[in-house]
Formats: structure tokens, sequence, C-alpha cells
């Protein structure tokens, strides 16, 4: 009986070594003193209301950036946890992890970074500056929206399930190659998680995708023709459609590897006919075109920031936005170059191996546009430019790394050891995350009106830097003596030690940049006053995106601009903005189908980890249920009439009058340093101490 | 005031292309498990191959039932087009029927195999066999469940605007469901005895 | 051009100071670095055998031709960026330059050309150093039948009728076929850096890897697939000794070594770590045949039932 | 208050488009329907002829029932429908061919043994004993609940031998005494589930014992003599 209801949750599922029990705590402290705060200042409803169900891309972007930075921290403790871990347990020692353990670390660490720090960084820039870019209001289905980022947050609380209930992940690998992920290898709930985490993001994420390209391809503003359009906005429709392509391939070969697992099909299993190989096979397919899923709207990013920061259009536009379109049409070609060692033939490995040096040609392209950008600009180099010079150094060496691993021969020496593990961090850290924290400073003042800390962020930026070196440099030279990758232990006369040591004080230095950067966006709201930019275009930018408010209004324009060259908003400057007429705005109203239908497929995800088969049925006629109803209701957008637009516009300008009178055109306060930020801390703690302040609170 | 009219074709658009591309996405899915049968069929592992389980003249039938509910379909959306509601519900309840037809006789197939012993746990072949006509048979009962609960907002509400949307939508997808079915009879049932 | 920014935001730190403290911590890293490597075993550059020089060779290769483009592509973009800086006035700042066709051209012809170079060398390249294509020799080679198990390795000599476990001995210069297949494990990969690339090892299935040492000495293997637990402890020692060793160290092992048949054969292949080195002999010939054909799903072949319900793999 | 179609077509028109798109793919399904049952083509050749009758039937679904090509959107329609069908053929076709690829290039236990099976000649200690052609006698050999017979069968080279399982219980007949398995041309193993029935070539002469794997007391054997 307690079998049918509950399944295979039984009490030992409960976390009870001193890792997973301090994970769990350390969860619902923060979520305790969360529900504690918005108790004490009554802010349940305003969280419902304005946040969670509702449609407007911003706030949905705002989000997905907020989930996406707590998943890199929770990352960041993975990597902190495996190099200790790999600088103790040489010879005898065997560390602080067991060995099973450790491998479900680096599980977690490969899916979270992947699925939902980069994913969940790159959605929350599409969501927010793709519409702002196009002129238009809102995206092409706000219910798919919110549906495709509930999913998310689904994917999310599912991989860090473990730590409450199982204890238990795959360890198997990020991508948990069949046999091992089969039932026979892996028997426990660790790979029923990686799967259902995995389904409902890919699911989510594949709704998401086909919102974007709807929106980019039907929803630009009148006169902004395909070859008008900004170049981020460029590589987001590049990332979707292979997003759209692939991410199919994803659920399909998780929904075969859950039949294996669930039904005891033969699909990837040793015996009974399956053929493992094809799992390889099926996850690479969509594996590779994932990382330039990544990548594309990292490239439109930087193509933004050199040309803002050059103060010069992009070089050569076409070039570029050709780059793009090279690198996604090959990107469901080169699949194969992940396992050129499983025993193809020589003419099947020397194929993929030409067209993954094919695939290098465009991306060489987009480099030398930058280089033409650059020249003859007048450039300036606020964070995000460095952020570019960075991506510059990291992700040519990951490039120069990668054509040798694109040699057959040279890939079987070098296949699964730590010269590939550098360089594929060379690549995602250098180009994705560097690519994100250029994008995140350059947009930062149109999210929030005041731009970040210049002096604290680039000594983050030196940190990440100096201690990306520190760590991966030495993981080039361990590859290339023979560490494979995924080592809990290894001999003390490999020599590994002190490699693995310095990786891990190159790591610590990595923690203290994003550290810096915690304290950076801190200080810039210390700071909001004297950091304040009242125009809504600090860069003097030329994409539409700075012909709104910071932060926008819900509505983002008042009236559609009319696009006449590329550089449209460099257009409206010179022709002199139009004098403000208002109408009236059809806006879609907030929605909880996206919660409830995403807490559903949660469910199901849930009931099928612990076999629980009537909760998995109920929460599908559920699912089907919430669809219908939400369906076949059609009074879902409201009017905002022509007045109340008027009312919004005028208070933000009397708003944004009195700041810019009060603090003068610009105040000739310094940007506050580190070293400036502690003692104000300090003060602050001493004074709340001393006055009994927080008795107030 | 807003130009209601060009906004409400304008949102029209963005859904039947939305859909269109989630369609794409569908025969993808499908791509996946197309591969894994032609690479997985011939792993029987000792057991009975495609040539000894499948009867074709079965197959057949059903192929022609999901064309007439096709043919029936299309006949279906066109009175919906020119407001004529009984003709509607008529020719869409005729699609039903036949979809329900084609159901059972693909019921009847599995349970027949599952009583002599192939189960979807037996071998590589069978399990690439059930889940590849199966997820296809899962399409077709979503698009049934679609199409009664279509047909019964449309005996409340009558043929409004929205409801004809979404005929027209359902249309779109039991004719992509025919495309995939096309290629299961080609690939699994013929390919068996080619 | 007002930069809405305050201008007197102190200046870029001057490019001298920066440089300098670039270049002296990049050289003691550097130092460290070399001083760390001294008297270390650099696997994949310190090649013992044919295969594995010339993928040494081949690296090098490739390595210096993508230098030739890469390191002055990023000099020239580090020098853009530092000529056309904010603070440098006598740079003319040309806005609305445009790119002309000939740049265009020039940057896709470049890359083309370079990659053109490097695919020249690929595919000849691989097909040479194809895994399972024989080595020219005139001795005959060794055939050495590699089973991987659940965190350990078997070596069986067909042809010399002994097994051993997490060792493997070979003979200097004389052509090794190894036929790499798994029992009851999953893909797990036969890597021994020194001597030559990997080869994925895996149940029903059999990957040849052909290769030759040319120098004596004792090197390490080990899996380089993860499969399972005890991934990081599945290791062996690939000693390379002259002929007349190998024939001695074959007897010596007839002598002392227990039989290897299938009962005890059962007893190796449960899941087990850090295994001793053991050797057998007279080594059950029908073992490799019937494990790879226990696996085979396509043939018209049924599983014997004592393997199916050991517990499905 | 008609709403009109995306693809602007009358009612009339789309009318004629479903009637004739349905009778088009009626035939195209019944033809290839009709070459498999009559076995008139067969082997791979067949297979590529039925491939393009789908491919056809696909392109008569899509241009008058999904009526792509015609209407607003239709060229983005269209792009999106040719890169799926190019990712579905790279998925589908490069997943076969790399599989297949990966087994042709694994050794084989014994060469020798693979070259019988594909062939079809059986090659015993150098005698081409595969080459039946015509048709040759058949005889029959049932095994119901635990028995078999005939004990002992006497056939000429060429001859047929048919297995007819009519027991409770899938059979695995394989060659002479158990444990000591031999291959009878080439073949080690024969499965025949219940109620089925598998016949094999005779083309290999002498004595054979046969048993059933699974339960070596229900055995029997034959003897092939040489036609002349």
């Amino acid at each position: 009986m307690k079998e049918f209801f509950l399944g295979r949750l039984t009490q030992d599922s409960l976390p009870h070594d001193w890792v997973t029990v301090g994970g769990t705590g350390t969860f619902i402290a923060m979520f305790l003193f969360a529900a504690l705060i918005l108790t004490r200042t009554k802010r349940w409803k305003w969280l419902w209301n304005d946040w969670l169900t509702s449609v407007d891309p911003k706030k949905i972007g705002i989000m997905y950036f907020l989930t996406a930075a707590f998943m890199l921290i929770r990352g960041g403790i993975d990597v902190i946890l495996m190099w200790v871990q790999q600088a103790l347990s040489s010879g005898s020692s065997h560390g602080i992890l067991s060995a099973d353990h450790y491998q479900q670390i680096f599980t977690a660490h490969g899916n979270i970074m992947v699925f939902f720090v980069a994913m969940g960084f790159i959605f929350g820039l599409i969501n927010y500056i793709v519409p702002l870019q196009i002129g238009a209001r809102d995206l092409a289905s706000p219910l798919l929206n919110t549906l495709g980022f509930w999913l998310y947050i689904g994917g999310v609380v599912m991989v860090n399930m473990f730590f409450v209930l199982g204890g238990q992940y795959a360890a198997t690998g990020w991508l948990a190659v069949a046999p091992l992920s089969g039932i026979a290898f892996s028997p426990g709930t660790g790979v029923d998680y990686w799967i259902w985490s995995l389904q409902i993001s890919g699911i989510g994420t594949t709704l998401g995708a086909i919102n974007f390209i709807m929106t980019i391809l039907k929803m630009r503003a009148p006169g902004m023709t395909i070859w008008k359009m900004p170049l981020f906005t460029w590589g987001s429709l590049f990332s979707m459609l292979m997003a759209v392509a692939v991410f199919p391939l994803l659920t399909a070969t998780l929904f075969l590897q859950f039949f294996d697992r669930y039904f005891g099909a033969h699909f990837f299993t040793a015996l009974g006919g399956g053929d493992p190989m094809m799992y390889t096979n099926l996850i690479w397919m969509w594996g590779h075109p994932e990382v330039y899923i990544l990548m594309l709207p990292a490239f439109g990013i930087f193509s933004e920031v050199v040309a803002t920061f050059s103060r010069k259009p992009i070089a050569s536009y076409t070039a570029n936005v050709l780059g793009m379109a090279g690198v996604s049409a090959l990107a469901l070609s080169v699949w194969l170059h992940h396992f050129f060692t499983m025993g193809a033939s020589a003419d099947v490995n020397a194929f993929f191996g030409l067209i993954t040096l094919v695939i290098a040609i465009p991306t060489a392209v987009l480099f030398f546009t930058w280089i033409a950008t650059m020249h003859r600009g007048l450039i300036r180099f606020d964070t995000p430019m460095l952020w570019f010079l960075g991506f510059v150094t990291i992700f040519t060496i990951g490039g120069v790394s990668g054509l040798i691993l694109a040699f057959p021969p040279a890939d079987f020496q070098l296949h699964n050891s730590l010269f590939l593990v550098a360089h594929f961090h060379s690549n995602v850290i250098g180009g994705v995350l560097f690519g994100i924290f250029a994008g995140i400073s350059y947009w930062f003042p149109k999210f929030t009106g005041f731009r970040l800390n210049e002096r604290i962020g680039r000594n983050a930026f030196w940190c990440w830097i100096i201690g990306f070196c520190l760590s991966f440099v030495p993981m080039y030279i361990l590859g290339i003596m023979g560490a494979t990758r995924r080592l809990d232990h290894y001999d003390a006369q490999t020599g590994y030690q002190p490699f693995f040591i310095l990786m891990l004080i190159g790591g610590l230095v990595i923690a203290v940049g994003v550290g810096l950067q915690i304290i950076q966006i801190v200080a810039s709201i210390i700071q909001k006053g004297n950091l304040r930019d009242a125009t809504g275009d600090p860069w003097n930018g030329r994409t539409l995106e700075w012909a709104t408010a910071s932060p926008p209004a819900f509505y983002n324009f008042t009236v559609i601009p009319h696009v006449i060259t590329r550089d449209a908003f460099l257009d409206m400057k010179r022709l002199g903005l139009p004098e403000p007429h208002y109408e009236d705005i059809t806006m879609p109203k907030n929605t909880a189908v996206g919660i409830y239908i995403a807490a559903l497929a949660f469910l199901v995800g849930f009931a099928f980890v612990w076999h629980i088969n009537w909760l998995a049925v109920v929460a599908m006629i559920g699912i089907i249920i919430v669809f219908v109803i939400r369906a076949f209701n059609e009074d879902s957008e409201y009017v905002v009439t022509a007045e109340e637009v008027k009312s919004i516009e005028e208070a933000r300008i009397a708003a944004t009058a009195a700041i810019t009178k009060k603090s003068g055109a610009m105040s000739e306060q310094e940007d506050m340093s580190v070293r400036e930020f502690v003692i104000y801390v300090y003060d602050f703690a001493i004074d709340i101490i001393r006055n009994k302040k927080w008795k107030s609170w | 005031m807003v130009n209601h009219e060009a906004h409400e074709a304008a949102a029209d658009e963005r859904v039947m292309f939305g859909f269109w591309v989630y369609l794409m996405t569908d025969l993808l899915l499908f791509s996946v498990l197309f591969a894994s049968y032609s690479v997985l069929h011939g792993n029987t592992v000792g057991g009975p191959t495609g040539r000894d389980l499948f009867t074709l003249p079965l197959a057949l039938q059903e192929t022609i039932l999901l064309l007439t509910s096709s043919f029936t379909c299309g006949l279906g959306l066109l009175a919906a087009r020119s407001n004529k509601k009984w003709q509607t519900l008529i020719c869409f309840g005729i699609t039903f029927i036949l979809g329900a037809l084609f159901l059972s006789l693909e019921m009847k197939e599995f349970t027949e195999f599952i009583h002599s012993g192939q189960t979807l746990q037996t071998n590589a072949f069978l399990s690439s066999f059930f889940v590849l006509v199966g997820t296809h048979g899962l399409h077709i009962t979503s698009g049934l469940l679609w199409m009664g609960v279509t047909m019964g907002y449309i005996l409340k509400r009558g043929l409004n605007k929205a409801l004809v949307r979404k005929l027209a939508l359902l249309s779109l997808f039991w004719h992509f469901l025919d495309i995939v079915w096309i290629f299961i009879f080609t690939i699994v049932y013929l390919g068996a005895f080619a | 051009m007002k930069s809405s920014l305050s201008a007197k935001q102190k200046n870029n730190p001057s490019l001298g100071r920066t440089l300098l403290r670039l270049g002296t911590g990049l050289s003691a890293f550097g130092l460290l670095i070399a001083m760390l490597l001294r008297g270390k075993n650099i696997a994949i550059l310190d090649a013992k055998g044919t295969i594995a020089s010339q993928q040494r060779g081949l690296i090098f290769y490739v390595l210096t031709v993508i230098l030739a483009i890469a390191v002055p592509t990023v000099i020239l973009l580090y020098f853009t960026a530092w000529r056309y800086r904010e603070s440098h006035s006598t740079a003319t700042y040309h806005p609305e330059a445009k790119t002309g066709k000939a740049f265009i051209v020039a940057i896709w012809a470049l890359p083309t050309f370079v990659m053109l170079l490097l695919a020249i060398a690929l595919v000849p390249a691989t097909h040479k150093l194809q895994p399972n294509k024989a080595l020219a020799s005139s001795t005959p080679p060794i055939t050495i039948q590699v089973m991987a198990m659940r965190w350990k390795w078997l070596f069986i000599y067909p042809d010399q009728q002994i097994a051993t476990v997490n060792y493997v001995q070979i003979p200097k210069d004389v052509p090794i076929v190894f036929d790499l297949t798994a029992d009851e494990a999953p893909m797990s990969s036969f890597w021994i850096p020194n001597l030559s690339g990997q080869l994925y090892a895996m149940t029903g299935h059999i990957n040849r890897l052909n290769l030759m040492a040319s120098e004596n000495g004792d090197y390490r293997g080990r899996s380089a697939e993860i499969n399972g637990a005890g991934f990081a402890g599945m290791q062996f020692t690939a000693r390379v000794s002259s002929k007349q060793d190998f024939e001695s160290w074959v007897d010596m092992t007839k002598q002392s070594a227990s039989t290897l048949d299938k009962a005890t054969y059962q007893t190796l292949v449960k899941p087990s770590e850090n295994n001793a080195v053991t050797a057998f002999y007279p080594v059950d010939d029908s073992l490799y045949a019937d494990t790879v054909m226990k696996y085979m799903g396509s043939h018209d072949h049924q599983m014997t039932a004592q393997t199916q319900h050991e517990g499905m793999y | 208050m008609s709403t009109p179609a995306p693809h602007g077509m009358s009612e009339q028109k789309t009318l004629t488009s479903y009637v004739v798109g349905f009778l088009l793919s009626l035939s195209f399904t019944l033809m290839p329907y009709y070459l498999v049952v009559t076995h008139r083509v067969a082997g791979t050749s067949l297979l590529i002829t039925i491939l393009t009758f789908a491919m056809v039937q696909l392109l008569v679904q899509v241009i008058f029932f999904l009526h792509l090509g015609r209407g607003a959107s239709s060229q983005a329609n269209i792009y999106f429908f040719v890169g799926t069908f190019v990712a579905m053929l790279v998925v589908v076709v490069g997943s076969i061919v790399i599989i297949s690829n990966l087994h042709s290039n694994m050794t084989s236990l014994d060469q020798t043994k693979r070259i019988i099976d594909s062939e079809g000649i059986y090659q015993v200690s150098g005698e081409l004993t595969g080459a039946c052609r015509g048709h040759y006698p058949n005889h029959r050999v049932t095994i119901e609940n635990g028995k078999v017979t005939p004990l002992l069968t006497i056939a000429t080279k060429c001859d047929t031998l048919t297995f007819i399982d009519n027991d409770i219980v899938n059979v695995a007949i394989t060659f002479g005494p158990h444990i000591h398995h031999t291959s009878y041309a080439g073949l080690d193993i024969l499965s025949v589930p219940k109620a089925h029935t598998k016949t094999i070539t005779l083309s290999q002469t002498g004595t054979f014992l046969f048993h059933d794997h699974t339960r070596p007391e229900v055995k029997g054997s034959f003897a092939v003599v040489d036609a002349n």
C-alpha cells in the first residue's frame, strides 16, 4: 500500500551525509529568511501580481538573471569542492569526497552551468533586449514566455532537489552516456533526476525558442527589414533557430532513455539488442549545436559592444551576419568529433574532422570584423570592452586547442583528457560567460536606470582573467601529461598534485572575482544617485533599445518608431526625437497558467523519479485540463488608454527632471572602490548596532 | 482608436506561423524515433522479425482510414470557413470516428503482440517499434481530444472566429500526423517485407 | 561627442605599467610551471611508441600552423585597441569609414587558406594513424585480447595461452594487435599515452588497436572514459621489454600461474577495485568468443538463459 | 462573416485541391503496397521505390492539404519546412551511416563466418555447398510438448528442412551434442518462436544431431546424402 502511494520514496531517501545535510539546511534557511522578509513587509501580493504572474518580458528577464546568478554561485561551489578534492587526493589520501559523490558533483556542475546558468542568462538577455531592439512591445506569445520561464524554474528545482530527497544525482558525467546511465549500471534515482531536470527545462527552452523566432520574424518595427536588424537580435535569431532544430532531439533521446530505465526497453542497454553507441550519437547530435546556441548571442553582444565603444558602426555588417550564419548552418554537421575514439572508419572520422575545420572559418571572419570596427575608432575601455578583450584572449586559446582536437589522430591522444576540459572551458567561460558579463554591464543602465561601478568592475575582470589563467593553464598541461578528466584520486608518482593545487588557487581567485561582482552591484545601488543616467542612453548607442527610458515602461514604446537605417536610434537623434503623442495600447494580462502547468510538469517528473505512478497520471491530466481552460478563454488582453499612457509618461519625465536638477549634470563623486565600500558597510553596521535600529524593522 | 482588424489579423498570422514551427519540432522528435527504428529493427536477439509479426492488410486499412479522415478534416475546415456550423460538425464528426477506428485497430495490433509475448522489454526491435508507433498513436489521441473539445465549444458558443482558427490549427496538426503515418507505414510495415 | 561618463574618470592606467605587470606575472608563472614539470613524464610529448610519436608530430604541425595565424591576429587586435584608444589624440577618428570589397574578400580568404593548409594534413594523417590499420613490419604481430571489466583490465594472450590482470608486457619493435572488448561494464577507453592514442572498449564489439613500442620501460595505462565509481583506479602498467625478456616472462608465468576457467572468470568479472596484478595459465580459449557473442543483439542467436538471470546488462 | 483562408484560395479551388490530393495520396499508398505484396521487385531496390513513393506522397500532402507555398506567411513556412526536412535527413541518414560504419569497422569474431552469412555461399572445409538453386523437396520436423517427430530425417543435398514449434515455449535449435555445439553450414543457432516455423537449406552433407538449447533433452537428428 505504501509502495503504491509513495513509490520508492522511503525514510532513507532523506539526506544523511554531511555535505547534503549542509546543502539542504542552507536552502531551507534561505527560503525561510525570504518568507520572513516578505511577511514582515506584507509583500506577498506584490510578489505574486507584479513578478510571478507577470508576462512582461522585462520582468521575466530580471527573474532569469536572478535565478541564473544564484545557479552560478551554486555551480561555483561545486568547482571549489571538486578542486579541493583533487588538490588533496594524491596517493593514499582520498580527500574529502567519496568517488561516487565526486562524480555526482561534476555531473551536477556540468548540467547547472550549461542549462541553468548560460541558458538562463542568455534567455534573460534575449527576453529583455530583443523586443526593445526590434521596436516591439512584447513577445509574440506572452503565455509561451511565462510558461517557458516557469518550466526552466521547474528544471532548476529538480536539479537541486536531489539534495533534499534521495541524496543522489547522476554519477555519469553531464551527458550521462549509456550504458553507464542505464538501469543496470545506475540503478538509483540519480539518473532519473538528471533526465527529468533536463527534460522539463528542455521543453521550456523549445517553447521559448519558438516564441522568440515568432517575435523576431513577425513583430519588427515598420521599416526594419531583416538586413536592418541589430546584431544582438541576429545572434539571438540564429541561436533560437538552432535551439528549435535540436532541442527536440534532446527531448526524444531523454524520452528513449526514460523508457529504457522505467519500462525496461532495450534502446541503449548492452544486452537485449540495444545499441549504446546510438545514445552517444543522438545525445551529441543535440550536444554540439547546444554549445553554438550559447555562443551565438555572445557573438551578437560582442558585435554591439565593440561598435558602441569604438563609437563606429560595425565594420562590415553583412560579413558579421554571414559569419554567424555560417556557424549556425554547420552546427548540425560536426557532432561526431565528440566520439572520434569510438571506432568509426578513417573516412568518416576524416569527413567530420574536415567539417570541424570549416566551422572555424566563419568564426575567424567575426574576429576580423571586430578588428576592422576598432580600426580608426575612438575606443573607451569601460568594463564591457574589458570583457571583450578578455574574451579575445581566452577564446583564441580555446580556438587553437579546438583545432588541434579537430584532428582525429590528435583527438585519440587528447580525448577525455584535461586538455579537452581546458579547451571547452576556454570557449564556454572565455566566450559565453564573458559575453554575458559584457552584456549585463553594457545594458545594466537600461535595466535599472543607473550604471555599474567601473572601478570594482575592473578589479572583478582582472580577478577573472588571472584566476582563469592560474587554473586552466595547469589544466592544459595536466592534459598533456596524460591526466584524464573526472579523476577523484590519482597516484602520487604521476606528479599531478602541484598542478591541481595551482588550479585550486586559480579557482579561489575566480571566487574572489565573483565576490567582487556582487560587491559591484551592491556598491552601484549605494551610489545610485551619482551613477544615475537620466537620458536612457549612457553609451551614446545606435540601436532602438536606447530610445526608451531606463528602465523602460511596461509598454516599452509609447508609439512604435519608424526605422530608416541600421542605426535606428542614431537616425532618431539626428532627426530630433518626435514630439510625444499617445495612442491606446493593447497589452496582455498577467496569467498564472505558466506557474500551474510548470508545477504540474514538475510533479510529473517527480512522480516518475520516485515511481509514484498515480501522481504522474493525475499531474498529466491536470496539465491537459489547465491547458484546455486557458486555450478556450478569450479575454487575455486589456487596453491602456492614451490618457493613462500620457500620465505615466509625464510622471516619468517629471521624476527624471527632478533627479537631474538635484544632482546636477553628473556629480563629481568618484566611483566607490572596494576599500571605500568596506568602510561604508562597516560604518553602516556600527550605526545599526549602536542606535539599535533593527528594533524598528 | 487602435486598428482592431489589423491587430487581430496580425495575431492570427503569428499564431499560425508559431504553430507551424511547433509542428517542425514535432517532426524532429519523430526523426529521432525513425532513426532509432531504422538502426535497431534488426536487433531481434533471436526473436521474430517484423516480417513474422506484421499483417500488411491491417496496416493498409489503418492507412486508408487515416487518409480519409484527413480528407474529411479538410472538408470540415472548408465548411467552417464558410460559416456552415452543422456541416462543419458533421465533417469533423466523421473525422473523429475514422480517427477512433484507426486507434482501435492499432490497439488491437498492440494487445495481440503483447499477448503473444512480444512486449517492449523483449528486444530492441520491439522497443523501437512500440515507441515509434505508440508515440504516433498518442499524438492521434491528443488530436481526437482536441477535436472533441473544440466541437463541444462550437456547440456551446457557435462558430466564432477564435474557434475557426482553432479548427485551422487542428487540421494542420491532423495533416501533419497523416504525413508521419505515411512514413511509418512505408518504413515499418512495407519496409519489413522489402 | 559628449561623453555622458564623468570625464574626470581616472584615465586608463598607463599602458607601460600594465604591460610590465603582465609581463612579470606571466614569466614568473611560466618559470613555476617549468620548475614543476622537471623530471615528470609528460606522456603525450615523451612518445615511446611509433604511433604516439607520429601523433605528437601531427600536434606540433597543427599547433605551428594555427599559431602562425592566431598570434598575429590577436596582437593586431590589441594594437588596434591601443592605437585608437580615446586618450590617444593623434589617431584619426573616422566613424563613417566604409570597409572596402577587398577587405571582405581578404577576411574570408585568409582563414579558408589556413584551413586548407590544415585539411591537406588531416586526411592522410587520419588514414595513416587509423587504430585498426595493421602496422607494416617484417616480424609477425602478437595478438592480445583485452577485456575491460568493472574497474580492472584482463589481458589474454591467445597464442601464448596466458592471461594477466592490470599488467601487460610486450616486446620492443614488434607490432601488437589489441582486440578490445568489455564484459558487464559500461564503455571504457583503452589508453596508454606514451605508446598510442586511445580506443573504446565496448560490450558486444571488438575494437582493434595496432601499436608498436620503440623504447623499453614501464608506462601507465588507464581507462579514459568514465565507467562507474571505480573509474579513477582502473589503471594498469604496460611494460616494454626486449624479445628475450618477453619470452622468459611468458615461460615464468606458465610455471607459476593458476588456471582461468569459466568459474574463476565469473568471480573475476564481479565489480572490484584496485585488483592486484595476477596471472593465469592455461586459459579457456572460448572465454573471449563467448563474451563477445553474449552481447550480440543482431545475430540469430538466443541469449543463454544463464546470463539472462545474472542481471540485465 | 466567413473568415478568409490564409492561403487566399476560393472555396471551390480548395475543394478540388482536397479531392485531387485525396485521390493522389490513395493511389500513392496502394501502388507501393501492391509492389510489396506481389514481390514483383525485391531487396534494396524495392526499399528505394517505396521510399520515393513516400516522398512523393509527402509532397502531395504538403501541397494539396497544407497549401504550403500560397498565402501570407507561406515563404517563412517553406524555409522552415525545407530546413526541418534537411535536419531530419541529417538525423536519420546520419545515424544509420554512422552506426552501420561503427559496426562494420569493428573486427568480427572470425571474418570467414561473416562472409557466409551475408552471401549465402556455405563454404565448409573448402567445399562450395551453398549453390542450391531451384525447387527441392521439403522435410518437416515438429516439436510438440517436449517431443521431436520424426527423430531421424533422411534428406538429399539442397533439400529444405522446416522446424515447426507447436510447443508452448520458444525453441532454440543448436547443432551437435549439448555443451560441445557445432555449427551447421555456418549457422550456430536457429531460434523458432512458439507457433512459428523456420526453414533451412540442407547444403552440408553428413549426419547431424540437433537439440533445443534451452531443453537439451528435446533432440533429434538428420542425415544429408549426396544427390548423385
